[in-house]
């Protein structure tokens, strides 16, 4: 696994040197969405399950994260604790109900349950409704370092993201992620070598639905604040097209994939309202034309190469 | 009851709204025979498999596997009972590795199969034991190949190495020798003879020279009920069978 | 008479409101799972389509001075072969792999629908009048009753049990059911299938249109009205369970008289109603309420 | 990457400039930027968006050419998405970066909240006009914030006080359920009863909501005189068209507690017709506006709304004071911004009080029949002017930190 090595050279040096050529908000910023689609792809990527609600826990332990920080005045790695913790409740009430159908109607039930969350977030007196909780603390991290340091807080989100990155990537090539691509491939089959399927659909749903609330808590300690943007169903269809743009069950796509949609939100705000088209256009040419994203398609290059003298 | 049954069916129904597929079958598989179950297309012979690994719920009717009722249990259960099937077309997963297809059915015996915190390379202990099963259907040679780049013939004998490899005490076999060159179906069908021998199997097959060569007892199912029963001579010998079944497929 | 502190003349009032948003519902939950048997697509484009069709109604009666009336014969035609433009061009492409691709690519030209309409229109939107022939209203005696929400009863009404009648009682409805079971089989006896399936896209897309022009003089015309909308009917589809047209009616008119009762009787649920009850029906019938067994 | 780097060349480049002319004024790196963020292509688009940075270039280029300053005036603009994550990313990026001094329009309480507390931290100034409620000015307020045009408090306030005294004294509220909602809802109920007024009831919508018939319905049910909408834009639009259908107007009248020109035009007089509603601006009122409207006009090809006009009139006192001040430093600015009154075709005698809030007249306006217009654009009868005293919070009530010093 040599490209492995590589790769993950390449994401620290990245990591390091970022903050010095980019803005570092916007390179935290990246960070959180790649860890948000990475979480993401462990479902679609490895399990083949279309999850079309992950706003949900994204948004919501941004809240709780928000919450145990402002509201109980506790220290921001509590914050993310009680955020990826909430997630994961979250994941399990909704994998319950939704893993018990397949494809589509997968889809459309993560949809519909998150939308119900929306509403819930809108409506709970805590999360300040459409003006959201602002000016919430970075606090001190263990105590000892002052997060609203812009390095400090930097360095702070790469080694979540590296921890949560590392957590997937394991689970992916564990024995438990064995199983998983196996479900992929042909669940019937996954079935009649008594494997229950269901519960390690829901495993994975809870370890995606939570990887994706850290990502949403650190989001909320980077900017700050928590908002409705992160539970509305729009962003459920960003994360999906971050995986599919970067590659979908590629270990890295995802990352390249949230850092082209994110960089494209940025410097796309000049553009106004054409962004919305223009996220629209490369749904379609991905699906239609680049269904292996750009990561797929280069490794597919690379291996083709290869096979040649 | 003096002969030992592994699997019985009594009056197993499937009625999908308004038709029926399987009409009150009974079917009883005898301990260490290959059993076939044969009829025209659409006679239900599938639907009666899906039905054995709950694949499909019974309408009616109760599955009996060494005495147990197993009828209100789920797939998965079914399968870790020892009763494994294979699928019509073929069941492999194409983007694993040979081995790593094989290693997916022994792994589950070592209870790990939740660690997800664990690495797949503590999974290298099974590889050995995988080597075995690869061999015994000739394919020690594609062990890294990827499945998906296998020839078809050899796609089936990795499932049936794979359904080995949780040493079933009752193999389903869906059309084995489907789609297959001669050569193939030749290979295949000794193959199942030879791991036959010390279990049972029940397969349902089109092609008659498999199920004349190897099979001990078959069942021939037409519109979804059992038409006749018996080892190929008698079957064959059928006036019915012969008018429902050979002459059509013969013809 | 009150029922639970409700004048028994309010509460009829509010369940002839419910009709009429179940109609919306209906005809765009119908579309849905028209499309969805014959292609296994969720058409997540199906809001904006519903939305372009309020609009086309707006343009053509501004720009083109075509009345309502002619809208509204109109409006589904012209969409509804936008919408056969798709599948040719688009969605065809698709049928071989993972149906999963069909919601995404959906997906995404429905955000290039709304955008567009977004820049040329802005989001206010625009008016639609009531057309003359319908203004003014009934009174019930325990209500107000609009004539042209009566319309819209009555034209959803007609259209979704006419759509029935043909999908499940006619020859052309057999082959459409067929084409759902076994499409080769049906190749096979000379009925040319691809055909069928750019009809019956740009059929579901015609009702979504038609919806659209029956909403533009009730709504505010705006580029978002389907987006926020189309979530409701998908939750109504997963409840139904899409496994029958009758299903899809039938939920769709019965989930707006719940969420019109909710507004009576708990106004700060009725947007979630919907949802709830979608929960509570997948822990007891994951299949939806008409769903097909798996 | 690149960009930046070539970015911050350029500023560099440019940063030298003054350093050759004999500066009268001390502006950090020569140049006072300008950054409109608001919503360009969402939901406030037509009240704030392209408008609202056409009228910020408008004020640029009558300051340069009026008041002849020895500084560069850079405009530049972003769309914010009326997403709160987005618009602190990029008021952040456009602070470190791009060396902005000012952020203008902010539309929408939850990006105006969290750009000027982004801005209060880097020490710059935020001149907010789109944004509407009250806590900008009260419990979040902070130094270098101005609130511009109107608030949830001036609105709903000014239109209940006159509906009351006109007659309208029975109300029911058909209410956005959300906290800005409920605020407007709060704040308007209060001063209904105050007025003399009495609130028969109330029903909290979802947000966003499409079909309104069933709250009308209610809202009907009651026998109100008047029906109170707290919610905002396609909500308003969609209560005011539905409220015609079901022919509860014009028997019970509407009060538009938070509605935009924009708002008027899209819906049309003949289904707004009567309807009262309070305004920081109209373009027909004297000839002064009517000027001023007429240049928007020609470049919008839209009238402006009062956001619009609000922006106008907030960047000028803001470059005005930074002439005066002699510098661009934060706090210098303000101090200047406060000291002077505002003096134009928006505001007479305006003032920015400690708080931040921008105090000046309002404008109680009635929608015109369709008989009574007479040229595009004209929809208001101006029936009352509310002094601004009347109009905003009394200082005296406010909850804002900075008061109680």
């Amino acid at each position: 696994m040599n490209g492995k090595h590589i790769g993950w050279i390449v994401l620290l040096l990245l990591g390091l040197v970022a903050p010095f050529l980019v803005y570092p908000v916007l390179v935290m910023k990246i960070l959180c969405f790649a860890l948000f689609a990475c979480a993401f792809n462990l479902l679609l990527g490895y399990t083949g399950l279309l999850s079309f609600g992950h706003a949900a826990f994204l948004g919501s332990a941004g809240y709780l994260c928000g919450y145990t920080v402002q509201g109980l005045g506790l220290s921001p790695e509590l914050g993310l604790l009680a955020g990826t913790v909430g997630a994961a409740a979250l994941g399990f009430m909704f994998g319950s109900l939704a893993i018990r159908r397949a494809g589509i109607y997968f889809a459309m039930i993560t949809l519909a349950l998150a939308q119900l969350v929306y509403f819930l977030a809108l409506q709970f007196p805590f999360t300040g409704g459409e003006d959201g909780m602002q000016g919430i603390p970075r606090g001190h991290l263990f105590g000892l370092i002052d997060l609203s340091d812009t390095m400090n807080m930097y360095f702070f989100v790469l080694a979540v993201f590296l921890f949560g990155f590392w957590i997937i990537e394991r689970a992916i090539d564990s024995p438990f992620g064995q199983v998983l691509k196996a479900i992929r491939e042909n669940e019937p089959r996954a079935i009649s070598l008594g494997y229950d399927v269901d519960r390690y659909k829901l495993l994975a749903f809870v370890l995606s639905a939570a990887l994706a609330g850290l990502a949403g808590a650190t989001k909320t300690l980077v900017f700050q604040l928590a908002s409705l943007t992160d539970v509305h169903w729009h962003m459920s269809g960003e994360v999906v097209l971050m995986t599919l743009l970067g590659g979908v069950g590629t270990v890295f796509g995802p990352i390249v994939g949230a850092t082209i949609v994110v960089s494209l939100q940025n410097y796309g705000a000049e553009l106004g309202q054409w962004v919305t088209v223009l996220t629209g256009v490369i749904f379609v040419v991905c699906v239609l034309a680049f269904r292996r994203g750009v990561v797929g398609e280069v490794a597919l290059l690379i291996k083709r190469s290869g096979i040649r003298p | 009851m003096s002969t030992d049954y592994i699997l019985q069916t009594t009056e197993l129904t499937k009625e999908f709204k308004g038709f029926v597929a399987v009409d009150k079958v009974n079917l009883q598989v005898q301990r260490g025979t290959i059993h076939a179950l044969i009829g025209p297309n659409g006679a239900g012979k599938t639907t009666v498999f899906n039905l054995l690994t709950k694949f499909l719920t019974p309408t009616r009717g109760t599955i009996r596997f060494n005495g147990i009722d197993i009828t209100p249990e789920k797939s998965a259960q079914i399968a870790r009972r020892g009763i494994v099937r294979s699928f019509q077309i073929s069941a492999v997963f194409p983007h694993l590795s040979v081995l790593e297809n094989v290693r997916v059915a022994l792994q589950r015996k070592l209870g790990t199969s939740f660690h997800f915190w664990r690495s797949a390379r503590s999974l290298d202990l099974l590889n050995g034991r995988a080597m075995e099963l690869l061999e015994a259907v000739d394919l020690q040679s594609f062990a890294d190949s990827v499945t998906v780049e296998l020839p078809y013939g050899r796609k089936r004998a990795l499932e049936i190495a794979t359904t080995l490899a949780l040493e079933p005490e009752l193999m389903l076999l869906d059309e084995p020798t489907q789609g297959m060159g001669h050569e193939d179906v030749g290979r295949v069908a000794d193959l199942i003879k030879r791991v036959a021998a010390n279990r049972t199997v029940l397969m349902v097959e089109h092609n008659l020279g498999v199920v004349s060569h190897i099979c001990d007892t078959i069942t021939v199912l037409q519109r979804g009920a059992v038409l006749a029963e018996g080892p190929y001579e008698v079957v064959s010998a059928d006036p019915r069978v012969l008018e429902a079944y050979m002459g059509t497929a013969h013809g | 008479m009150d029922i639970f502190g409700i004048p028994i003349q309010a509460l009829m009032g509010q369940l002839l409101i419910g009709l009429i948003n179940g109609s919306f519902y209906a005809i765009l939950s119908l579309g849905l799972a028209i499309i969805f048997g014959l292609l296994n697509i969720i058409n997540f484009a199906h809001g904006a389509l519903y939305m372009m069709g309020a609009f086309c109604a707006w343009i053509g009666l501004t720009w083109l001075g075509l009345n309502y009336w002619v809208a509204l014969i109109a409006v589904p035609v012209v969409v509804g072969a936008f919408g056969m433009l798709i599948e040719r061009t688009m969605l065809k492409h698709l049928y071989q792999l993972d149906h999963l691709y069909g919601l995404l690519l959906t997906f995404g030209l429905a955000l290039i629908i709304e955008g567009l309409f977004r820049y040329r229109f802005g989001i206010s939107g625009e008016s639609y009048p009531v057309p003359e022939l319908l203004s003014g209203g009934f009174n019930l005696g325990f209500m107000f009753l609009p004539k042209y929400r009566a319309w819209v009863v009555a034209v959803s009404l007609v259209v979704c049990f006419g759509s029935w009648f043909i999908i499940e009682r006619t020859k052309l409805g057999s082959y459409l059911r067929a084409g759902t079971e076994n499409p080769q089989l049906l190749q096979a006896f000379g009925i040319n299938v691809p055909l069928m399936i750019t009809l019956t896209y740009g059929f579901g897309v015609a009702l979504a249109a038609l919806a659209g022009v029956l909403a533009a003089p009730v709504f505010q015309v705006n580029p978002v009205m389907g987006s926020n909308l189309i979530i409701v009917v998908f939750a109504v589809v997963v409840i139904g369970g899409m496994g029958s047209i009758m299903g899809s009616i039938v939920t769709g008119l019965g989930l707006g008289l719940i969420e019109g009762l909710t507004r009576v009787f708990y106004p700060e649920a009725s947007a979630v109603v919907i949802f709830v009850i979608m929960g509570i029906v997948l822990l007891l019938r994951p299949a939806g309420l008409f769903g097909r067994e798996r | 990457m690149k960009r930046k780097i070539l970015g911050s060349a350029i500023a560099a480049a440019v940063a030298m400039a003054p350093a050759l002319s004999p500066a009268a004024t001390t502006v950090s790196d020569g140049i006072v930027k300008l950054g409109v963020l608001t919503d360009m292509s969402g939901t406030y688009s037509d009240l704030s968006g392209p408008g609202a940075l056409e009228a910020t270039k408008m004020a640029v280029e009558d300051f340069v050419a009026k008041e002849k300053p020895d500084f560069k005036i850079e405009v530049i603009s972003a769309d914010h998405q009326n997403k709160a994550d987005i618009s602190a990313n990029k008021a952040r990026e456009w602070f470190d970066t791009q060396k902005v001094d000012a952020i203008v329009d902010l539309v929408t309480t939850s990006t105006a909240l969290a750009v000027m507390k982004v801005a209060n931290e880097k020490s710059r100034i935020s001149l907010i006009s789109g944004a509407a409620s009250t806590p900008i000015t009260n419990e979040q307020c902070n130094d270098t914030t101005v609130h511009w045009t109107y608030d949830t408090y001036a609105l709903p306030v000014g239109t209940a006080k006159a509906v009351v005294k006109q007659g309208g004294k029975n109300w029911y509220f058909i209410t956005a359920d959300y906290a800005f909602g409920h605020s407007l809802e709060k704040n308007t109920a209060d001063v209904v009863t105050k007025s003399g007024g009495k609130v028969l009831g109330n029903v909290r919508h979802p947000f966003p909501g499409s079909d309104f018939s069933s709250f009308l319905l209610s809202a009907q049910a009651s026998g109100a005189q008047v029906i109170g909408l707290a919610n905002a834009g396609n909500d308003t639009m969609n209560s005011i068209k539905q409220a015609k259908e079901f022919g509860i107007t014009p028997k019970q009248s509407l009060a538009g507690l938070l509605m935009f020109i924009s708002d008027v035009h899209s819906l049309g007089l003949e289904a707004t017709a009567g309807m009262y509603l309070t305004t920081g601006f109209y373009w027909d009122y004297n000839d002064e506006t009517r000027a001023w409207s007429k240049r928007f006009f020609e470049r919008m090809k839209r009238m402006p709304t009062m956001v619009q006009a609000g922006d106008y009139s907030a960047t000028y006192h803001y470059l005005k004071a930074i002439k005066a001040a002699g510098t661009d430093e934060a706090k210098a600015v303000m101090a200047k911004m406060r000291d002077t009154p505002v003096n134009d075709f928006f505001a007479k005698n305006g003032k920015v009080r400690i708080d931040g809030r921008m105090v000046h007249d309002m404008y109680l306006a009635q929608v015109k029949k369709p008989s009574e217009s007479k040229y595009p654009w004209d929809y208001y009868h101006i029936r009352q002017v509310i002094p601004g005293d009347e109009a905003y919070i009394p200082l005296a009530e406010s909850k804002c930190p900075l008061v109680k010093k």
